[in-house]
């Protein structure tokens, strides 16, 4: 608020202090989707090539060569750049062909989610009443249930597995684009445009592909790539509990719970898998935040 | 339901001053009732939006409706547009009941009226370009290709605008340009009737009266019928033929314009045009006809004359009776006891 | 010609009648929005002066920079708005050498403000009473004698005739319609009888009959607390219903400022006569309105030389080349930004009969 | 308001209602209970017998009814691992996850109000630039990493704190940061955005006008208006919050509810896994309704519109 209060009378006025060193680099991160786009494409090339690039067989257990650290610590080898864990297993292989879950599971939920939830929020907004009260309670029940709490009920009912995660994360994610979604259309269902049209003749088909579609896209573009983190760490959690991708499936979140046991004396185990998650969410908050800034034009003027 | 002192009132049978009679709305009345968590389980008196309002629009006329924020006078557009179900009364566009056509008759309805609204930024869909936002009225008709881009360059150089601005998006363009091109989506169907709700009021004034300009001009060559929706008099009363003064979902007086601003009879309409301010500083000292309070709740509308707790010169009668909406002269219409 | 030594600097007395000592006195004001496309221009070399009692009209349209000015005044620009250059001297103190806690000292005692948007204007979740009695619990040297806060509230709000203001201290602006916010907005912007008021379009939102008593309701304060007004409006119908003096803006500039009389009966730039003869008026019918061809200006993009050129009918070649400097107009603090009128201000002299010192509207 | 205040009050018992019955068709999927009651060598007509006694062989809206009418009475049935009613078993973890639970949100909340409103009354400076990084960091790091982690560092290599169990203040610090950390860290960011939006309205500029210090527009006019979409997500926070406890307590070996509710899955105890995620549930439903009259306390419009 200070920097409002500047007034100069016939002398230089400085607003801001000159921007400091210090944050030209976090400046160049909120410019450029750099860090977003190296992870993701890390990760995607990952899961496609999994087999071309992993140096080793995840699967092969080879005891003698146990809880190997890193190429970079003390002990380790380049054989194992990331180590090896507890039953001699690759952790970069490991690590490789773990991705293939995080890209599976990311694409499936957050399309269906966001499919779904755009789809239901969009009608409930513009037809309002009934449709929208039925609807609208069915987002707010969702809401209310403590996704994570029930994810661990539901999973532990079913059978463990990729299909079930992706329905339960999509259980659980649809509403809050239903929610936002209804939110924008009910602002721009009272747009002059949506009422031309609807004085020019257009039916209710037209007017949500010609007028609301594109009026929401953005928001929901938004939401699906700050929604990739919630998904990442969902299908995590679930698979650290054991609850979600089992073995031999490789996920990050089931390597993680393995390597815990091994914390005191593998201290890799628990912090790759964990950094590989902390990273792809964090690329999806960081992609969403830019993807934000740089669609909504009101926001980047004032930036 | 409080029963209408007056239904169906007389019509205002005014001779036609260019044609015959192209709209015609009697009686017409929109309440709202409220709906959701707030009305559960409550009955709340309905916002009377517009109560019971009748006068025709002459085909070639350019018809404007004033009123103060309240009034009831864009509801009274939606209603005519057929975007909003009258609670009672009728209209009728070429002797056809609007809110009873179906079908191919409510096809050729939605041909012959469209509508320029009164901000452009919210009038024009911002993520489509111009040829297809002029171009909606006709693409819902089915015209498709060539046909339609040609309607829509020819419609463009209309309305002053070059008609490479087809390809163009709305936020290209300046405020002004922008109420051209909603100009030229209402017209490019062809239709008989628009109605322009406020269709300068969001512009700088320098833009104003190339506006009016325009809309004058596309009336004469295009043969077009205004129904001109305002709440500056100043500007109805330069556009229009005629005018009507709406006060709390009524009509308190109808008049050719220069009549309605030589000698106005109801003291609404007397007071609305004392207070606008004229601009020559010699006049500043004019006396202003003062106005006291403010408009009251349209949900609880005053007894008898719905002006009278804040009209001069009410007398008695005027909290009893509500005025009769009588003829004064020729084509002067007014609802008031002391008129 | 006149002797020149009497004639001050353009702008730097005020062109309206009457010899009250001078309050504010703005001189060559720059502000600038600083964009990613680099500084805009919003109000670029603005000078007037205002006296103790007189109303000025800032007139303009949307960009024009009326509003930017007023906020400058108050130390209130927006960010990414900045004031580059320029005095600002109110009460002859120079307020760009004040602290932020002098100019808060300031802000509210001796200066008001009253923004355009009854509806945003007051915080929704405070009550009314709580809002204007903000202004005496942080000013206890401007409360008027004998008063305590809440007696100070009721009087302001009796004097801007809030209806049975007792009992709505308790209420919450949601329970106030706009005309009345907007009273509330100026019993804040009066209470403790400032010098300066700054209305930024307080009745562009409002319907004519309530605008007409808000406008009452400006005059009769500035006749009893002898307040000046600082009045933004696109609306010359009001100005010449209430202002004593008139700047029009256009795209950043000053581009004519005099008494009001003179620029309704004299104008010379030609955009203010434009203006003037294109406002839709009641009394004769016209079947096609005058009207000013083209469009306002991108700030971001202003052509060389005079803004108006482009659309200016009375055009000549040094208003594309070069910005015309301020050309003194009469004998008080009045001047026009234009080569034309220069010449036609010759003409006119010539020919004029002046009427001593014209109405002084009071 | 009052009004508002029932209404509310029904719409939460009906989604406790809904979460009740979610709750049982989920344990009807799991499959037949009785199968997990009786021996191997069980013959089928002892199934049938067993099943009579239970009410199994209802049609199920009845067995519903029934669940429902004992659950209300906050009979769940018996433990099938310890024999004790269900119920009991729940009950007697819920003081520690309180514990923590509230610990959590107090730290989220010490953290992410004060954080947000300095970041955003500085925007662009330094401050600014660490609550967003934090904000964004909090958000993608996942809850059993950032305990795990901790343990690690602050329990294994320094040995600071114990690395589970419960017992005093510093049994409490680790867990109740971890549970804490994703919530202050979206809150932090709802709370600076929130606050940029009000900073730049027309009313913070009339406060401003009116000569206010600074801290006063801060506070009481930016601050006040700011809080009404921060109090309306809370609600949803505390909700992810007690969610996340599963987890955070599995990790730090907390005995609270969390913990059980995975012990539980882990033995098939379905008595156990339904009270408890019942009563979870109703407490996290209660604490939305909760916010809701905070939320009347801040924003007079719904106090009054919707009365």
């Amino acid at each position: 608020m200070s920097s409002t209060e500047v007034l100069g009378a016939r002398r230089p006025v400085v607003l801001r202090r000159a921007p400091s060193p210090w944050l030209a680099p976090w400046r160049f991160v909120r410019r450029y989707p750099l860090f977003p786009a190296i992870i993701w494409g890390a990760v995607i090339v990952f899961a496609i090539a999994s087999p071309l690039i992993a140096p080793a067989d995840p699967f092969r257990q080879v005891l003698t060569d146990r809880l190997q650290p890193p190429a970079w610590s003390e002990g380790g080898s380049m054989k194992h750049v990331l180590g090896t864990d507890h039953l001699g297993r690759d952790v970069f292989s490991r690590i490789v062909y773990g991705s293939r879950v995080t890209v599976t599971v990311v694409l499936l939920t957050v399309t269906a989610s966001a499919a779904t939830g755009t789809f239901v929020g969009m009608l409930a907004g513009y037809f309002g009443g009934t449709v929208d009260a039925l609807l609208m309670r069915a987002v707010d029940f969702q809401i209310a249930l403590p996704a994570l709490l029930f994810g661990v009920m539901l999973s532990s009912v079913l059978e463990p597995g990729l299909r079930n995660v992706v329905v339960i994360i999509v259980l659980f994610t649809w509403a809050s684009f239903a929610r936002l979604v209804r939110a924008e259309v009910l602002s721009l269902r009272e747009r002059d445009y949506v009422l031309l049209a609807r004085a020019a003749g257009a039916g209710w088909v037209r007017i949500f592909v010609k007028h609301l579609f594109p009026g929401v896209l953005n928001t929901v573009m938004v939401l699906a790539t700050l929604e990739v983190s919630v998904v990442i760490i969902f299908e995590s959690s679930l698979s650290f509990l054991g609850l979600g991708i089992v073995p031999p499936t490789v996920s990050w979140g089931a390597m993680l719970a393995e390597g815990r046991e091994y914390m005191s004396v593998a201290w890799w185990l628990v912090t790759i898998p964990g950094l590989a998650i902390f990273s792809v969410a964090l690329a999806g908050n960081l992609f969403g935040d830019w993807l934000r800034d740089t669609l909504d034009p009101h926001l980047r003027r004032s930036a | 339901m409080v029963a209408s002192t007056r239904r169906g009132d007389a019509p205002p049978a005014v001779a036609p001053r260019r044609g015959d009679v192209i709209l015609r709305i009697r009686g017409l009345k929109k309440h709202f009732q409220a709906h959701g968590i707030a009305a559960l389980g409550r009955r709340r008196p309905p916002i009377r939006a517009v109560d019971g309002v009748s006068f025709d629009i002459h085909r070639g006329e350019n018809f404007g409706l004033v009123g103060e924020s309240g009034s009831g006078k864009t509801t009274i557009a939606k209603l005519v547009l057929r975007l909003d179900t009258p609670t009672e009364g009728e209209i009728r566009f070429e002797d056809a009941d609007v809110h009873a056509l179906s079908g191919r008759a409510l096809n050729a309805f939605r041909k012959a009226t469209h509508v320029v609204f009164q901000d452009p930024n919210s009038s024009l869909s911002p993520r489509m370009r111009v040829r297809d936002i002029v171009g909606e009225p006709l693409a819902v008709q089915g015209v498709r290709g060539k046909a339609l881009a040609d309607r829509v360059a020819e419609v463009l150089s209309l309305v002053g605008l070059n008609p490479q601005a087809a390809e163009r998006y709305p936020h290209e363009f300046s405020g002004g340009q922008r109420q051209r091109i909603a100009v030229a989506r209402a017209i490019v169907a062809e239709p008989q009737l628009i109605v322009l709700d406020e269709p300068v009021s969001a512009l700088d004034v320098s833009i104003r009266a190339q506006i009016l300009n325009l809309l004058r001009d596309l009336q004469d060559r295009l043969h077009l019928t205004y129904l001109t929706i305002a709440h500056d008099l100043a500007v109805v009363y330069q556009a229009c033929d005629r005018i009507g003064v709406m006060y709390l979902g009524r009509l308190v007086e109808l008049a050719p314009s220069e009549e309605l601003y030589r000698d106005p009879a109801h003291p609404y309409a007397k007071i609305l045009l004392s207070a606008i301010p004229k601009p020559d500083p010699k006049l500043r000292h004019a006396e202003r006809l003062p106005l006291t309070g403010e408009i009251p709740s349209p949900a609880a509308p005053p007894p008898g004359c719905r002006f009278h707790p804040r009209c001069p010169i009410a007398v008695e009668r005027c909290s009893v009776d509500e005025p009769e909406w009588r003829e004064l002269r020729s084509g002067h219409w007014v609802a008031c006891h002391l008129a | 010609m006149q002797a020149p030594q009497t004639r001050p600097e353009p702008g730097t007395r005020s062109p309206a009648a009457g010899d009250s000592e001078v309050l504010l006195s703005v001189r060559h004001l720059r502000t600038h929005f600083f964009t990613r496309e680099g500084a805009v221009p919003a109000v670029d070399d603005v000078t007037f002066t205002v006296r103790r009692g007189e109303i000025l009209g800032i007139v303009g349209e949307s960009g024009s920079g009326k509003s930017v000015t007023a906020r400058s005044i108050m130390r209130l620009v927006p960010l990414p708005g900045r004031i580059v250059d320029g005095d600002v001297l109110f009460r002859d103190e120079d307020l760009a050498a004040l602290s932020q806690g002098e100019m808060q000292r300031l802000r509210g005692a001796h200066m008001g403000m009253v923004l355009q948007e009854p509806m945003t204007s007051l915080n929704p979740v405070l009550t009314i009473g709580n809002q204007v009695g903000e202004l005496f619990v942080y000013h206890p040297e401007r409360t008027p004698q004998g008063f305590s806060v809440r007696g100070a509230v009721l009087d302001i709000l009796n004097r801007v005739r809030i209806p049975d203001a007792a009992r709505r201290l308790i209420e919450y602006p949601m329970h106030f319609s706009g005309g009345m916010r907007q009273r509330v907005s100026i019993a804040m912007a009066t209470g403790c009888r400032p010098e300066l008021i700054i209305a930024d379009e307080p009745t562009t939102a409002l319907d004519v009959t309530i605008q007409a008593q808000v406008l009452e309701l400006l005059l009769e304060l500035r006749n009893t607390l002898g307040v000046s007004v600082l009045f933004i409006t696109h609306d010359l119908g009001v100005v010449a219903q209430i202002c004593d003096s008139v700047a029009v803006m256009y795209a950043g500039k000053i581009v004519e400022y005099n008494d009001v009389e003179s620029i309704f009966d004299r104008p010379r730039h030609p955009y203010t006569r434009a203006l003037l003869r294109s406002l839709p008026q009641l009394g004769t019918r016209m079947a096609r309105l005058p009207s000013i061809e083209g469009q306002p200006p991108d700030l971001g993009a202003l052509p060389p030389g005079c803004a108006f050129a482009p659309r200016c009918p009375s055009v000549v070649d040094a208003c594309r080349a070069q910005v015309p400097e301020p050309t003194p107009l009469g004998e008080r603090g009045g001047y026009v930004r234009c080569f034309v009128a220069d010449d036609e201000l010759q003409a006119d002299r010539a020919a004029a009969t002046r009427s001593g010192g014209g109405g002084d509207g009071r | 308001m009052r009004r508002y205040l029932l209404l509310r009050l029904l719409q939460s018992l009906l989604t406790i209602l809904l979460v009740v019955m979610v709750v049982f068709l989920i344990a009807r999927i799991a499959g037949d209970p009785v199968t997990l009651l009786v021996t191997f060598d069980a013959s089928q007509s002892d199934i049938n017998r067993l099943k009579q006694e239970l009410g199994l062989a209802d049609p199920l809206p009845q067995q519903f009814v029934r669940f429902l009418t004992d659950a209300a009475r906050g009979d769940f049935g018996i433990s099938f691992r310890t024999n004790r009613p269900a119920m009991q078993e729940v009950l007697s973890r819920v003081p520690a996850s309180a514990q923590l639970a509230g610990f959590a949100l107090l730290i989220s909340l010490a953290i992410s109000i004060p954080l947000g409103v300095l970041a955003a009354v500085t925007r662009g400076s330094l401050v600014d630039v660490i609550a967003r990084f934090f904000a964004l960091v909090g958000q993608a790091a996942p809850n059993f990493w950032v305990g795990l982690m901790l343990i690690f560092l602050f329990s294994v290599r320094f040995g600071w704190f114990p690395t589970g169990g419960r017992g005093g203040l510093d049994h409490m610090f680790l867990p109740a940061l971890t549970l804490g950390t994703s919530a202050s860290a979206s809150l932090t960011r709802l709370t600076r955005s929130a606050m940029l939006d009000v900073i730049n309205s027309d009313f913070v500029t009339m406060a401003r006008a009116k000569g206010l210090p600074r801290r006063t527009v801060i506070f009481k006019h930016a601050l006040r208006n700011a809080l009404i979409p921060v109090v309306t997500i809370l609600g949803v926070r505390v909700g992810v919050l007690i969610s996340g406890s599963v987890i955070v307590e599995t990790i730090f070996a907390w005995p609270g509810v969390g913990r059980l509710i995975i012990q539980a899955i882990n033995v098939s105890d379905f008595p156990v896994v339904q009270a408890a995620i019942t009563l979870t549930a109703t407490s996290i439903v209660l604490a939305n309704f909760l916010t809701d009259i905070v939320y009347m306390f801040i924003d007079p419009r719904i106090r009054y519109v919707r009365s």
